[in-house]
């Protein structure tokens, strides 16, 4: 949206980020935030009313692919610190919980909790080594990529974490909000993940509208002039990587805990990579609702597409039957939306608002 | 009185380059100090020396007669050492307000005065009508208004500016002019300000700096050294006869 | 069919009423790396579900049809779990699958929870059953079973051809399905003398070459190569012995994804020949086996795989439970499926029995060997086509 | 030469420029002034069709300009050296050169060696980066690779800007040289006083309009201009 | 000398940006050292020269396949700033193309490179212009996922129109040979040549050909490339035909030894990007490097550390050749 009129030399991580990004942020002094979020949680919580169990297993996954997506754009978002690697802090969630719950036996909200100690402490490591040494643009992105994957082999030798095999939560019948565990179908999953995205979200507003958030997106802008500002540059964004690797984190124990399982493919794996980038950037990237508008989009769209395909509708007979077909749909329909709204879904909506 | 900043024997060498060869600058409280040279001369580098965008291959910077040489640029600038860039760099993401207010917040201005103080440095700065335009989009010269805005907002006591003037058309000098020379005069900034533009030049330095191949050729008074030989040989050009 | 998800609470009496359909789920990878087993079991599966219909239904629930709902897990555990609890609530009275273990064991936490029977076809992995489930059972051999009855089988076969072979080198899939098959084995051949070394591991999704490591091999003393590991790296194994020129009697697979697959026979240097796998294996000497085979490939144009005919057993598995459970109350169905004792088509050193965890303890591995062109089955001898060829140098 | 009608032009819906009529015959060298913000870059990107005409026409050797192939304008022979220079930053200072050769086609050229002599500094750091450049060096080497693809019209936005004095009038030496040379120049600048000097024509842009317009030597002396553009 | 799009070759005489001799003895000392230790601890653990030998002779030609996968990746990411996720399936689509040829016509593998590469290139060329084209504007994420379900489409194609069955073709009179005592089959070493002639095929195209330097100057400033009268939309295009195009050899090269399936070009995808980072971004002959590290690396560790993923230990000296030299083994300090 802002052609810049003088070259670029930005320096910051991710730099091919930091174009072209609309931040619905700053000039809004208004409560207005809190309110759509206090209204889209209350009325999100009345889902389980009126879906089915599988389409709430849908609905959980939605949940997921949002924490996850809000935690991405904390970082790329609104950090400018593109990364192709939150695989690495969802996993680190995902195993502590595993590991506290399984070999420790603490309750997976302790395990939650070291999770995002874990998940802040490598995320902060990594990134104070990755902008210490000054690694910019793609070669910062594949430095997440880089350490996630590396995380994903660390796990497959490691013995302690079971290899390839991965945790499995043992089952017990009834409810425990302690154990965080329900009988299969019930909706307080559903509600306890909602309850985990209402925070994760309230800490991005708050996170955006605090000064380290504001200096951290004006870093993102422009790192060197925001350090001639005196903004600590490699502070603020360590604090919004901190942030990013705490909300994933989230994720992952709530992934956990509600698919009772996970492998370092699960957890690892760049396929939750890929998933969180895909939400942050289908919705708009660089947007508070953004990453929540994606995954309305993008978590159902896959079971919408094999629902389709399983039983089309007359006369698209044929199409049934063909393994592949509908990834190849989802493939499609994704490729479609990012072409035709490169902002994003919400974030082209705010641009719109904007210039009218 | 002393040098509230000084650079002693700046180096600075890229790769097999040697940009700067033992620069000596010093500012006195309240004095500006001009800066030119032919292009390519060092100017900028001397600049990003003192302000810790990289540090010199030797030399030191004092500010205030403390060893300041090589901290970097955000500590320099809550010490009260502010610069703008020649090439500019606005947060484009932002509004002009919004770019203002960033500064003033890292000042350590708190929310609403953080606002207000952003908004009256816009208004000082002519930028009143650009306030709400989003910055990437600024003409040039309201880009270079911008750098010089956001400066301010830290409340620098020394200020360093790269042709600030650059690309304002004459009329729209003035009122530059006029601030700067303001802000010394009454806040007793310290400046050092890198110009082409001659007026500009012989208007507000105290002192004037003409460097050539990254060493400083004359130095003195912005007369004597506009009429130094070497200086009009090197450096002005037509200018000279026609000043 | 509804009606079998409340029933699933566990409070609802066992229903006799007539029921015109009754759902088995299938879960297999369909898309993906492991799509070509997942595809063949899915149909392998219909085949059965087909059979059973064709013999009149389940007799108990007044010759109700059966009704295979096939999905595709794509071979990740997320979508086999959301595919097994669609499956679940659309009415799935049991499930089948999944081919990879961490699919499976996610759908079997699934199937725990919801209280409804899981027969795993293929998915070897010891710790799936190690959770106390009561819902889940399986099939085929676990990893460590394979593991133990490969170095069984190897230590009799050596010790009836009279050969000499005092060590083997072990090359294997670092991951858990490869440490789990080796160790088993291990513990067996060192009771009973013989050496392993040199160990080598490797990672199956990375490797490109395994020259080195053949080349580590022939350095030893080593008399046989025994190989787990999946089909590309099997592959790339037998393509280093080509080259390497081992002083080898033999390159026998444990539990191997690749020595046993029609296709290794087209890809491999000189056609595989000799190689040797102990693995899970439908009995070629089984008439019925027989003629499922030839039904398939007239069908399907391919030749059914092993896994496959896992899948077959698995649905036949459940729909003997239906019968004597004569309900489809889930739990019910559990309960007759625990005492199942179906004969399988697969090799086994019985009918399906399932101990206290839900294996199959009469699961068993059969040793093949690649004989001009074919896989047959040598050994042990009540199984064998024909007579195993050892030593089998890999190399002229 | 180079014809605007009603131009209209802007930035998503906005429009800045209004009706802009403007012409360059061959051979003579035209300015553009008019207060920061006038729109007289977006004047320039129009032209070349950078930015998107929203009415109006513009017409280079009779023929009109389409929108988003500002690539076939250059081969054409007209050449524009914008405001933020756009230099191959990651290549030699010799390769920008050449590429700016590349625009030419078949057109008779201006040797190497007389735009080298303009900027002896070009030819001392043949191959330094683009983007090591100073400032001025670099605005050097853009005006260079424009010329390299020997123009017949050359649009110059603030050439001067971040030049050292002595270079101001070397480079408005040259832009006079170059339309010795038979090329028309169309130039933008901020220094109205010098190039209104040399200036053939000038016009003067206020708020995306032309306010006036005329011959160098009027407009200088014009009151209007002298209030609004020379004080300082 | 290097060609780069990210950075200009290094021109000898260039006093402004030559690493100072010290700076690079210093950074081949370190090298050459650091080898040279791996090398004897890997021999220790080893225990045979013949081993060890097998290993370093494995490495280089493996380094050679996975630049030569990588080719096509470092050639696009270096003008178009797409980091192509697609670069693995359109290999595997490349060695389809490749089986369905020597299947249909029976003809000798290699000679499907006449068939291959043409049809790749111009698949890259209407992706470009289709679907890549009109985001080229975007931020780099929008790209990314473009390639992420352009490498979904494809893969998925390739399993609804071949199948799951893996496929296979078979190099007439691939025998192993023995170099220095290591034994090597012979496809690889072709393989290996092909990497070679491709860094120089294309070094030469971008260094010395007349749409060579128009490609840098497009990677170097697009708007500077229109206003001397690039068409930059087709350069795009161009340049993805040619990594397309690279992918197609690569497809070619090496699918007489490797299973055919759709995923088996994803299998590189993660070397691929290391290899294309560690050899600078952009940077031909780097990939070249990149991936005799990587190469190595894996050989080496799998001898010293045989318990981990040999892949564990590419990605550890991945991360320590960033740090210290944050722009790839040729890129420029910052
Ligand atoms: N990063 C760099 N690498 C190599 N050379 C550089 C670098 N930065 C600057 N230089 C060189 O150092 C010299 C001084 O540059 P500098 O930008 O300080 O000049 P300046 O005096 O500010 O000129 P101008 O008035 O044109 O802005 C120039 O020759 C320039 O090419
Ligand atoms: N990329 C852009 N997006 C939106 N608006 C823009 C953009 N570039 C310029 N503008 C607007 O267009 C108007 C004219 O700008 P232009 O750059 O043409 O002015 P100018 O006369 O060249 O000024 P200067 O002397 O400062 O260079 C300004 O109001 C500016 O804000
Ligand atoms: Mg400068
Ligand atoms: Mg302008």
């Amino acid at each position: 949206m802002t052609t810049t009129a003088t070259p670029r030399t930005s320096t910051s991580a991710g730099g091919g980020l930091t174009g072209r990004l609309t931040t619905d942020t700053g000039s809004q002094r208004s409560r207005g935030d809190y309110v759509v979020l206090a209204v889209f949680v209350a009325v999100a919580a009345a889902v389980p009313f009126v879906l089915s169990a599988s389409d709430m297993a849908i609905a959980n996954r939605v949940l997921i692919f949002a924490i996850m997506g809000v935690g991405w754009n904390i970082m790329a978002g609104f950090g400018g610190m593109f990364s192709f690697g939150h695989a690495a802090y969802f996993g680190i969630g995902a195993y502590a919980t595993a590991y506290g719950v399984v070999v420790l036996g603490l309750s997976p909200w302790l395990g939650m909790l070291l999770g995002i100690a874990i998940s802040v402490a490598a995320g902060v490591g990594i990134s104070y080594l990755a902008l210490r040494y000054k690694l910019t643009g793609a070669y910062y992105t594949m430095s997440t990529f880089a350490f996630a994957e590396a995380l994903r082999l660390f796990v497959i030798g490691n013995d302690a974490l079971n290899r390839t095999v991965g945790f499995t939560i043992p089952v017990q019948q009834g409810s425990s909000l302690v154990d965080f565990q329900f009988p299969a179908g019930s909706p307080w999953y559903y509600w306890i993940g909602l309850g985990l995205l209402g925070m994760c979200l309230l800490a991005s507003i708050l996170f955006v509208r605090s000064r380290p958030g504001r200096f951290t997106i004006a870093a993102r802008d422009d790192d060197v002039a925001a350090a001639a500002l005196g903004i600590d540059v490699l502070r603020h964004k360590l604090f919004a990587v901190a942030v990013s690797a705490a909300i994933t984190a989230v994720a992952g124990t709530y992934y956990v805990q509600y698919y009772m399982f996970v492998d370092p493919e699960i957890a690892f794996g760049a396929a939750a990579s890929n998933d969180a980038i895909i939400t942050a950037v289908v919705g708009g990237t660089g947007t508070i609702w953004g990453p929540i508008v994606g995954a309305i989009i993008m978590a159902p769209l896959s079971d919408v597409v094999t629902g389709f395909l399983r039983t089309p509708p007359p006369g698209f007979e044929w199409l049934a039957g063909h393994g592949g077909l509908d990834i190849i749909l989802y493939a499609v329909i994704l490729v479609a939306v990012v072409i035709l709204l490169p902002k994003g879904v919400y974030g082209t909506l705010v641009s719109r608002r904007r210039k009218s | 009185m002393t040098a509230v900043l000084e650079a002693t024997g700046i180096s600075k060498s890229f790769r097999g380059l040697q940009a700067l060869r033992g620069v000596d600058i010093s500012v006195e409280e309240g004095q500006i100090l001009g800066v030119i040279g032919a292009n390519g001369a060092g100017k900028t580098t001397l600049f990003n020396c003192i302000t810790g965008n990289f540090p010199p291959t030797s030399g030191t910077v004092r500010l205030d007669g403390a060893d300041v040489t090589g901290q970097p640029a955000h500590k320099l600038a809550h010490r009260g050492m502010v610069r703008t860039f020649q090439l500019m760099r606005p947060f484009h993401t932002m509004t002009v307000l919004e770019n203002v207010e960033i500064a003033a917040m890292s000042r350590g201005a708190r929310g609403g005065t953080a606002r207000r103080e952003a908004g009256e440095t816009v208004e000082r700065t002519g930028l009143g009508e650009w306030a709400d335009q989003l910055s990437g989009s600024l003409p040039a010269a309201m880009q270079k208004r911008l750098e010089l805005a956001r400066a301010l907002a830290m409340r620098p006591r020394v200020l360093l500016l790269d042709e600030v003037l650059a690309g304002l058309v004459p009329a729209e000098r003035a009122p530059v002019l006029d601030l700067l020379e303001n802000l010394r005069d009454t806040e007793g900034m310290t400046m050092v300000f890198i110009e082409h533009i001659m007026a500009a030049v012989r208007r507000l330095s105290d002192h004037v700096v003409m460097m050539d191949s990254g060493a400083v050729l004359a130095t003195g008074s912005a007369d004597e050294v506009l009429t130094d030989p070497q200086v009009v040989e090197a450096y002005l050009g037509k200018e000279a006869s026609d000043a | 069919a509804g009606s079998a998800v409340s029933a699933a609470g566990g409070d609802a009496e066992a229903t006799t009423e007539d029921v015109a359909e009754i759902h088995i789920g299938a879960l297999h990878p369909l898309t993906g790396s492991n799509a070509a087993d997942g595809q063949q079991m899915a149909a392998a599966a219909q085949m059965a579900v087909d059979a059973v219909n064709e013999a009149g239904g389940i007799e108990s629930l007044g010759g109700a049809e059966l009704v295979l709902d096939s999905a595709d897990t794509q071979g990740e555990a997320e979508t086999g779990q959301s595919e097994a609890t669609r499956l679940i609530e659309e009415g799935a009275v049991a499930l089948l699958g999944t081919f990879q273990s961490g699919t499976s064991a996610n759908v079997a936490s699934v199937a725990e929870r919801n209280q409804v029977p899981f027969v795993m076809d293929v998915s070897a992995l010891d710790e799936i059953l190690e959770q106390g489930y009561t819902y889940s059972f399986r099939l085929q051999p676990s990893a460590s079973q394979m593991g133990t009855q490969g170095a069984e089988s190897l230590l009799s076969l050596v010790e009836d051809s009279g050969a000499e072979v005092d060590q083997v080198a072990y090359l294997y899939e670092q991951g858990n399905y490869g440490a789990a098959a080796y160790e088993t084995f291990l513990a067996e051949a060192e009771e009973a003398g013989l050496t392993v070394d040199p160990v080598i591991q490797y990672d199956p999704a990375a490797v490109n070459d395994m020259t080195t490591q053949i080349t580590q091999v022939a350095a030893s003393d080593a008399d046989a190569l025994v190989v787990t590991g999946y089909y590309r790296d099997s592959l790339l194994v037998a393509q280093a012995v080509d080259i390497v020129e081992p002083d080898l009697q033999a390159v026998y697979g444990v539990a191997n994804g690749a020595y046993d697959q029609p296709d290794f026979v087209n890809d491999a240097p000189n056609g595989g020949d000799g190689y040797f796998d102990a693995n899970y294996h439908w009995d070629v000497t089984n008439a019925d086996s027989q003629a499922l085979a030839e039904a398939f490939e007239a069908e399907h144009g391919e030749p059914i795989r092993s896994s496959a005919v896992l899948s077959y057993d698995a649905v036949m598995v459940i729909a003997e439970a239906l019968e004597r459970a004569g309900s489809t109350d889930t739990t019910a169905v559990r309960d007759a499926v625990t005492e199942t004792g179906y004969a399988p088509l697969m090799v086994a050193d019985g009918p399906v029995t399932f101990d206290e965890t839900g294996q199959n303890t009469n699961a068993a591995v059969v040793v093949m060997q690649i004989q001009d062109g074919d896989i047959v089955q040598v050994f042990p001898q009540e199984f064998a086509e024909t007579d195993y060829v050892f030593p089998a140098p890999p190399t002229e | 030469m180079l014809e605007l009608t009603g131009v209209r032009s802007g930035y998503h819906g906005l429009e800045i420029l209004h009706e802009v009529n403007l012409t360059v015959q061959p051979g003579e060298i035209v300015a553009i002034v008019g207060a920061n913000g006038a729109g007289k870059s977006t004047t320039l990107r129009t032209i070349v069709g950078e930015v998107k005409l929203q009415g109006g026409s513009v017409t280079f050797k009779d023929q009109p300009v389409v929108g988003g192939r500002s690539h076939e304008l250059a081969r054409r022979g007209l050449m524009l050296v914008p405001e933020h220079r756009a230099l191959f930053g990651s290549l030699t200072v010799d390769e920008n050169l050449t590429m700016g050769a590349r625009a030419r086609k078949g057109r008779w050229g201006f040797e190497k060696d007389w735009i080298l002599d303009l900027f002896p500094i070009l030819r001392e750091r043949r191959t330094q980066l683009a983007e090591t450049m100073s400032g001025g060096q670099q605005q050097m080497l853009a005006i260079a690779r424009a010329l390299m693809g020997s123009p017949d019209l050359l649009l110059l936005d603030e050439p001067s800007t971040g030049l050292s004095p002595k270079l101001t009038w070397t480079v408005f030496d040259a832009v006079k040289a170059i339309r010795d040379r038979g090329v028309s120049v169309l130039i933008v600048e901020q220094n109205a006083s010098q190039v209104l000097s040399f200036a053939d024509r000038a016009y003067v842009l206020e708020s995306g309009s032309v306010v006036l317009e005329g011959s160098g030597a009027d407009l200088a002396d014009d009151a209007r201009v002298q209030a609004a553009y020379l004080g300082g | 000398m290097a060609t780069s799009l990210q950075n200009a070759p290094e021109t000898t005489g260039s006093a402004a940006r030559r690493p100072t001799l010290s700076e690079r003895q210093k950074v081949a000392i370190v090298t050459v050292s650091v080898l040279a230790v791996v090398t004897a601890v890997a021999a220790l653990r080893a225990g045979s020269s013949t081993v060890l030998v097998q290993a370093l002779v494995t490495g280089v030609l493996t380094g050679g396949i996975y630049s030569l996968v990588a080719m096509g990746l470092t050639l696009i990411y270096g003008v178009l700033h797409i980091i192509n996720f697609a670069n693995g399936a359109l290999v595997a689509l490349a060695m389809y193309l490749t089986f369905v040829t020597v299947d249909t016509m029976g003809v000798h593998p290699y000679t499907a490179l006449l068939v291959v590469v043409p049809a790749m290139g111009v698949l890259g060329a209407l992706l470009q212009t289709s679907l890549l084209n009109p985001v080229m504007r975007a931020p780099i994420q929008i790209q990314l996922l473009v390639t992420i379900g352009l490498a979904l489409a494809i893969e998925n194609v390739l399993l609804l129109v071949f199948g799951p069955t893996p496929r296979s073709v078979q190099l007439p009179g691939n025998v192993g040979v023995s170099i220095l005592g290591a034994t090597v089959e012979l496809s690889r070493i072709y393989a290996f040549v092909g990497a070679l002639v491709l860094v120089a095929i294309l070094s030469l195209v971008l260094q010395r050909t007349a749409i060579g330097t128009s490609i840098r100057a497009v990677a170097a400033n697009p708007e500077g490339a229109r206003l001397v009268g690039i068409n930059t939309k087709s350069i795009y295009s161009v340049t993805f035909a040619l990594g397309a195009m690279a992918a197609g050899a690569a497809g070619v090269l090496v699918a007489p030894f490797t299973t055919i399936e759709p995923t088996s070009g994803a299998i590189f995808n993660l070397t691929a990007f290391v290899v294309v980072v560690l050899g600078g971004m952009g940077n031909i002959p780097g990939a070249l490097v990149g991936g005799l590290v990587v190469g190595l690396t894996e050989q080496l560790a799998g001898l010293i550390l045989p318990d981990e993923s040999p892949l564990l230990a590419v990605f550890v000296v991945f991360l320590i050749v960033l740090f210290i030299r944050p722009k790839g083994v040729f890129g420029r300090a910052s």
